[in-house]
């Protein structure tokens, strides 16, 4: 289908909507990263890898959030895969959505209600006798590893995947299973060729969003880090409202770094999936 | 008024023109006995006294100075915030960013009537000039707060506080001092290492270098005892205030002498909370301020409002215990007979200090310049050793 | 057998929390290691319903909830078909640029938009609040009809043009209803993302629209557990409601949905 | 009668691969051209074009004189059935019939009495309320069918409607729709892959090969008189004796022995037998040409060897070579 | 030789519906068994129960004497060719014919080197990169069916897999896909729904028919002497005298005058002509009797009335009515 008319139309909404809303705030947000005494300059983006606690923050936030974005995404899949028939009914759906409605911090609240030393599962494992004081209980929250950063983003996100994942899941043609099971594909093997390619560009565009998000939130790592290695995010809001606000620059080169870099990467994986995705949705209907 | 300024009139034009007209109130919002405070006592007495409406809108002072710096840069000359609540830091940010209205403490009839106008305490704000920006609202003074079933007897003094630390490892934490009370304790260190009146002076970067190594020095050998021993620090009072309620530590702060009695109330402190107060540091207490933004578009009904919650009336409500419980910035020297007696007769609560006590110990607060170098030297010093 | 292992892991992932929750709202904070409850109160509802202005700022959220997930419809539909369906020089330039709302946080894009919605006289209003809600929801939506028109395939639209009717009569009996998993899928994710925006609605509505959220978020600062636990209940509830009562109208709009389980071949 | 539909000079290229070549051709109103070529040709291709879905290369179409090249597809007065059914999951045979009537926005009650009508004739009234995927491949081929037909657009392309259905189902179904054109004067492209079905269609027979329109004519010319050797071994019977010449199949005889046979002759072998329309027919190979013939034999003789014969006058000889 | 393939009591309820009804038959290996029936009988059906990927309402499929009822349908040494091509839209055709290769794990040199080889016999050397959307429909077929035919199951299932090629193409197609199977000894259950090419290609033919298998037996047997009337009008040329009674095509004669005819005879008239390999093939409508029948005429009389006649002993008698 080719109307370059009608295309044009069709995509006029959303560029309004992109040039018109968020592009002011994008391009300033850009701007103020390589504003330095009214001239354009890189001493900030400089200025951010001197800075030892810059480098640590991002050793550290790329595993937390590289960790917590695959895991999310194994277990989202799995859970869709395991549970796709189920989870066509509404009430199967919102009973895994649950934990979206609730905002991020409070699901880190939750975690940390749940996991501290002195939270549930301590204090039962307290009255159950199988710890007799709470620091026995394992530092599972506020530890130097993110171990509950991660588990709050995992928990929080797997049902996000889920919900990005379902419509694929809905849709997907079970005649593409079949003819694979016949030409002897496994399990995985079907999975690799009938549902893979259908899901996979989603997978990564899910992944981006997920990483893009854990890596510059502050609310769960705020409640749930420690004082250091601190997550990038906590860095640049506290560069960010630093008292005088000279430290605002450095907010603003790092979290513009980090999300061109993502966007870049977006760009890249777009450019070499669309050809792809384009042969499925022209070949797809038979 | 259209013209950014404090309105020249006569306070009775001003009154009359504020008549019938909206103030909304912008401020930090997480405290139910606050808000409860501003919309059922403030609000009707503001209505019916000067028939205005009293409009309250919870937003973070940086965010709310965030919005009024924005609205400059785009140079919106008509807002939507009247008053705002502010001191230390953020007071020096929004002045020094011209997002205030200007000096207006001179037209309100109550402050001059019932305030000693020319304390420290309400001519300098964290060091910062206030130069009439701003009206003293509030006044608080940082205490401890102790489990007495936990802790016989409190720490009269820091060696005190120390010995307990040793012989309790791990019931005692401070928060990180990016946070606003995190921040006050390691001022309270500062004082403690040195003789000379750190409020007066302005801040001295080399004399706070050598201060300071003797605070750091302190901070890392106490580390063994703290909660969690030192490997992390609560981010925010409130998650000290957590670990407090979960009785995982003995001990919490704030920068309100009576901000305990709520909680207790709650059911989310002990029962048995104290607090107490390091009599050879002394107690640092500051002021805090209503101001009115630049962009205001009621200034009038801001400056009524404004004189109404400096009134003996409204400072009486929030110094009772039923809503806030904070003292007064009042002078009790210019109340009539009457309202002093009231005053007098408060009783804030069990764990709240005798005011005398509180007076005794009472030190004034750093340059707000300090903030900013106890938070970015701590992290150094304390946190990553 | 399914069925079960399917409850009991939804049970223990996602609903167990929240029934902590509600535990939390009646319990406070308990003591460690000491298996009796205490008693429960009722003390945080009551602050919670005596909020002023709760029900207003419901109103307020869902109204503007609805406004921004219109937006989102007619924005991520067409988008998403060009996406989808047409080859262009730098499409995935300008897909990946209408993704960065979501790469670069609102803490720095917030100025812009500020300055953005003070220029357009939107700033301080309803309108402009939902506005601004569009930036954190358009790309998620964008997306999922990206990929709800590329499972669709481009030989059934051909179809549908062959036989005639207009563009928007097309969309109505054809596409929308195969676009019926994504159309679920973005309501639920809008009416979640902007029931809970706090800063973008705190700047943008400057007070004067006080959302569900401004309400809120103040006492999640609180080492009252059982307040807190108390008001993400009802935050939670509230989009909860929303989405079933707007799947409910789903099933009225849309036409053809009489077979409440359709399949695929 | 001046031509309903004009093509003139469409060509279409995928991928620097030229498929159709300067196609030019008409139809008068009500004429029903059956479309035939090789499997990979550009049929669909074609009709594609036509119907607007993809845009020619280079030429144009004309209907009733005007140039719809910029028309849009749903704007065009063009019905198309598609090779695959591609029926609307969502909807119901009932519904999916009618959609096509209801974009029109006619009377729904109408709408509905017509279509099932047109579901009834077609033997689908049992699973009229079945959705597209509990449908056999004949039924979703039928429903394809009935649904653009019951729209009676003025111009029809078809693309292999039948070739899901068994002989019985073709004959009637063909037999009804060639009515309902008739009826309604409705201007028919019919692409099959079935010779016979082509003959018994068409008004006209085009012959589509390597992007060019090799012949069209009535079903007797192509039969009896192809044009070039392909439209020979693709439409006819009989032996291509060289790239130019052709002996038809009806002017071939066939003897037990080679002998005292005054006329060319080729020696044939017996292969097997067909199961065709009641006769003996029996395929033949004929080894010097290597071509297989299938022509009717008298004798009962599953295996051996024949000779076929022709008078030389009977000989055709193509204008073009190939 | 025990069977090698043994269906019994099968049976499929959709909706309760019945679609098959207690199917019983076995096949011997190698053998090919051409299954028609009419659109919608349940022959689509019928090889998904076989190759596991419908389950049957009740009875039990044995292969070399194992119930594989409960063998998934990657365990089962059985190939299927679908109705639809369904091509894996994200591979190309090479990759779409090698993946079966792929899947058993052999050498990926020689896999693409047998999948060349294969896309090369069926014609479709030219598209090998192209992506399933690139091709036209009778290629995708043939990538279809060679995907499959590739594996060389024991077992192969083919669902029309010619359907929409032209007569040709298929021919050469069928032509080889028999070889192919008689050299591996493949055991072949073919769909179609042309006769011809039913009695082409199998060894036995069944007429599946309301469930049950009416008939199943050599091509010769159901041409020449149908079970049922079902049969004979479905399967083999002729007249349907009366629900039991029934005369082959082979044993009607034909006269232009009713007169003087001894014989039980039937008023024709003749309706067109058709083109069918070569001979005079017309279309004769028999008022009295309903029915259209294929006939050769020696002369040439396009239109006008004919008289049939046959000798009374060859009119067969159905052993069962419907
Ligand atoms: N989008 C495309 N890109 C490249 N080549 C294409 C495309 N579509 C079709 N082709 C090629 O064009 C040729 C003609 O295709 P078309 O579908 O018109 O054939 P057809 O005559 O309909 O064949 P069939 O009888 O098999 O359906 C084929 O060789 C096919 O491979
Ligand atoms: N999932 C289903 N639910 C209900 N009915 C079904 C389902 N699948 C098939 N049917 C019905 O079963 C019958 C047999 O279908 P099947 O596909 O086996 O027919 P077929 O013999 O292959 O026909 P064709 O030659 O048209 O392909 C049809 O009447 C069809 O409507
Ligand atoms: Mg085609
Ligand atoms: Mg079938």
């Amino acid at each position: 289908m080719k109307w370059p008319a009608n295309n044009a139309l069709l995509l006029l909404p959303g560029l309004l909507f992109f040039l018109l809303i968020p592009g002011l705030g994008v391009v300033l947000a850009m701007w103020e990263s390589v504003r330095g005494g009214g001239v354009f300059t890189f001493e900030h983006y400089r200025e951010l890898f001197e800075q030892d606690r810059f480098i640590t923050s991002v050793l550290f936030s790329l595993t937390v959030t590289a960790v917590s974005t695959i895991l999310s995404l194994f277990i989202g899949l799995g859970i869709v895969k395991g549970f796709s028939p189920l989870l066509k009914e509404t009430r199967h759906k919102l009973l895994v959505w649950i934990p979206m409605l609730v905002p991020h911090f409070v699901w880190a609240y939750l975690v940390y209600l749940l996991f501290n030393q002195s939270g549930f599962f301590s204090s039962i494992a307290g009255v159950m006798g199988w710890i007799d004081d709470r620091s026995q209980f394992p530092i599972l929250v506020q530890d130097r590893n993110g171990i509950g950063i991660m588990l709050t983003y995992v928990w929080k996100e797997v049902p996000f995947v889920t919900l990005m994942l379902l419509p694929v899941y809905a849709t997907l043609s079970k005649g593409y299973k079949e003819v694979a099971s016949l030409l002897g594909a496994g399990p995985y093997q079907t999975f690799r060729v009938a549902e893979w390619p259908f899901i996979y560009p989603v997978l990564i565009e899910t992944g981006a969003i997920l990483f893009a998000f854990i890596f510059t939130a502050f609310e769960v790592p705020r409640l749930l880090g420690v004082t250091s290695p601190q997550m990038l995010a906590i860095l640049a809001y506290d560069w960010f409202y630093s008292g005088n606000w000279s430290d605002r620059p450095l907010a603003f080169a790092s979290l513009v770094m980090t999300g061109l870099g993502i966007g870049v990467l977006m760009w890249l994986v777009l450019y070499f999936t669309n050809k792809k995705r384009m042969h499925i949705t022209k070949g797809i209907g038979n | 008024n259209d013209s950014g300024k404090i309105p020249d009139e006569e306070w009775g034009t001003i009154t009359s023109k504020a008549e019938g007209t909206k103030v909304n109130m912008f401020m930090w919002g997480g405290d139910d006995g606050i808000n409860r405070y501003i919309d059922e006592v403030m609000a009707p007495m503001i209505k019916e006294k000067n028939n205005i409406e009293l409009n309250r809108v919870p937003l973070d002072t940086p965010e709310i100075l965030q919005k009024l710096q924005t609205e400059k840069r785009a140079g919106k000359e008509k807002g939507t915030i009247d008053i705002i609540w502010v001191n230390g830091e953020n007071f020096k940010n929004a002045k020094e960013q011209d997002l205030l209205a200007g000096s207006f403490t001179d037209k309100l009839p109550n402050y001059n009537q019932y305030y000693d106008t020319d304390s420290d305490a309400f001519q300098y704000d964290f060091g910062t000039e206030t130069e009439g920006f701003e009206a003293p609202w509030g006044k608080v003074q940082f205490v401890f707060f102790y489990n007495s079933e936990k802790v016989k007897s409190p720490p009269a003094t820091l060696e005190d506080l120390k010995t307990l630390m040793k012989e309790n490892p791990g019931k005692f934490t401070y928060p990180n001092p990016s946070d606003f009370t995190g921040n006050a304790f390691l001022r309270h260190l500062l004082y403690a290492k040195t003789d000379s009146n750190l409020a007066r002076d302005g801040f001295d970067e080399e004399k706070s270098e050598e201060i300071g190594a003797e605070v750091w020095d302190e901070l890392n050998t106490l580390k063994p005892y703290l909660w969690r021993k030192g490997e992390t620090y609560p981010s925010t009072l409130t998650d000290l205030d957590k670990l407090y309620s979960q009785e995982e530590v003995w001990m919490t702060m704030g920068y309100n002498e009576a901000r305990a009695e709520h909680l207790i109330k709650d059911g989310v402190f002990p029962v048995s909370t104290k607090s107490f107060i390091l009599e050879d540091i002394g107690s640092i207490g500051n002021t805090h301020f209503l101001a009115i933004p630049f962009n205001s578009p009621n200034k009038e009904g801001a400056l009524v409002a404004i004189n109404e919650f400096l009134s003996p009336e409204a400072q009486y409500e929030k110094l009772k215990p039923d809503y806030w419980g904070e003292s007064s910035p009042i002078s009790y020297d210019k109340l009539d007979e009457e309202w002093r007696k009231k005053f007098m007769e408060i009783d804030r609560g069990e764990s709240v200090l005798e005011a005398s006590k509180l007076e005794e110990n009472f030190k004034g607060e750093l340059d707000a310049a300090y903030v900013e170098w106890l938070k970015e030297n701590w992290i150094r010093e304390v946190a990553s050793q | 057998m399914k069925k079960t292992s399917f409850y009991s892991i939804s049970f223990i992932l996602f609903a167990f929390p929240l029934l902590f929750l509600v535990y939390k709202s009646f319990y406070g904070v308990a003591a460690w290691g000491s298996p009796a409850l205490g008693d429960p109160s009722v003390r945080a509802w009551e602050l919670l319903m005596n909020e002023g202005g709760f029900l207003n700022s419901v109103w307020v959220s869902v109204w503007i909830a609805v406004i921004v997930l219109v937006l989102n419809l007619l924005i991520g539909i067409t988008a998403g078909k060009v996406f989808s369906f047409s080859s262009f020089r730098g499409k995935a330039l300008m897909e990946a640029l209408m993704m960065l709302p979501l790469f670069i946080p609102v803490l720095v894009v917030a100025i812009g938009l500020h300055i953005t919605f003070i220029r357009y006289g939107l700033s301080d209003h309803w309108l402009g609040v939902a506005l601004v809600h569009l930036v954190p929801t358009i790309p998620y939506s964008i997306k999922m009809f990206k990929t709800g028109y590329e499972r669709i395939g481009s030989k059934l639209l051909e179809q549908s043009t062959i036989l005639g009717g207009s563009a928007v009569k097309r969309l109505y009996h054809i596409e929308l209803p195969l676009l019926l998993p994504s159309i679920r899928s973005v309501l639920f994710l809008t009416i979640v993302i902007s029931l809970s925006q706090y800063v973008l609605t705190a700047i943008i509505g400057g007070g004067n629209v006080v959302t569900l959220a401004m309400v809120y978020y103040p006492f999640t600062d609180t080492a009252d557990e059982a307040v807190m636990a108390a008001f993400s209940i009802v935050f939670a509830l509230i989009p909860l409601i929303l989405y079933i009562i707007l799947e409910g109208c789903l099933t009225f709009i849309l036409p053809y949905q009489h077979l409440r389980r359709r399949k695929r071949k | 009668m001046s031509p309903f539909i004009h093509i003139q000079g469409v060509s279409k290229t995928f991928k620097e691969k030229e498929i159709l070549n300067e196609v030019t051709f008409s139809l008068k109103k009500g004429e029903i051209l059956s479309l035939v070529g090789a499997s990979g040709s550009g049929k669909s291709t074609f009709l594609r074009i036509l119907s607007g879905l993809e845009s020619a290369t280079k030429g144009k179409v004309l209907i009733d004189g005007n140039d719809i090249s910029s028309t849009k597809p749903q704007n065009r007065p063009i019905g198309m059935v598609f090779q695959q059914p591609l029926l609307f999951p969502h909807m119901n045979v009932l519904e999916n019939v009618m959609y096509g009537l209801e974009m029109r926005g006619k009377k729904k009650r109408e709408n509905k009495r017509k279509a099932k009508d047109y579901i009834q004739r077609v033997g689908l009234g049992e699973v009229m309320h079945h959705y597209p995927f509990e449908l056999s491949g004949g039924q979703q081929q039928r429903v394809s069918l009935i649904r653009s037909l019951i729209l009676k657009p003025k111009l029809l392309l078809l693309d292999e409607p039948f070739s899901s259905l068994d002989l019985q189902l073709r004959r009637e179904l063909r037999q009804w729709v060639l009515n309902v054109f008739k009826e309604e004067g409705t201007t028919v492209l019919f692409v099959t892959h079935d010779r016979d079905e082509a003959y018994e269609v068409g008004d006209r027979v085009a012959v589509l090969h390597e992007g060019r329109f090799l012949q069209a004519g009535t079903p007797e010319e192509i039969y009896y008189r192809p044009g070039s050797s392909f439209v020979a071994s693709f439409m006819s019977d009989g032996l291509i004796l060289s790239p130019r010449q052709f002996i038809h199949a009806s002017h071939l005889s066939i003897s037990a022995s080679g002998q005292n046979l005054p006329y060319p002759k080729w020696k044939g072998k017996i292969q097997q037998k067909l199961f065709v329309a009641g006769t003996n027919i029996h395929e033949i190979w004929v080894e010097e040409l290597k071509q297989k013939l299938h022509l009717p034999l008298e004798w009962e003789s599953s295996h051996g060897t024949v000779w076929l014969y022709a008078e030389e006058e009977n000989i055709q000889t193509f204008q073009n070579e190939e």
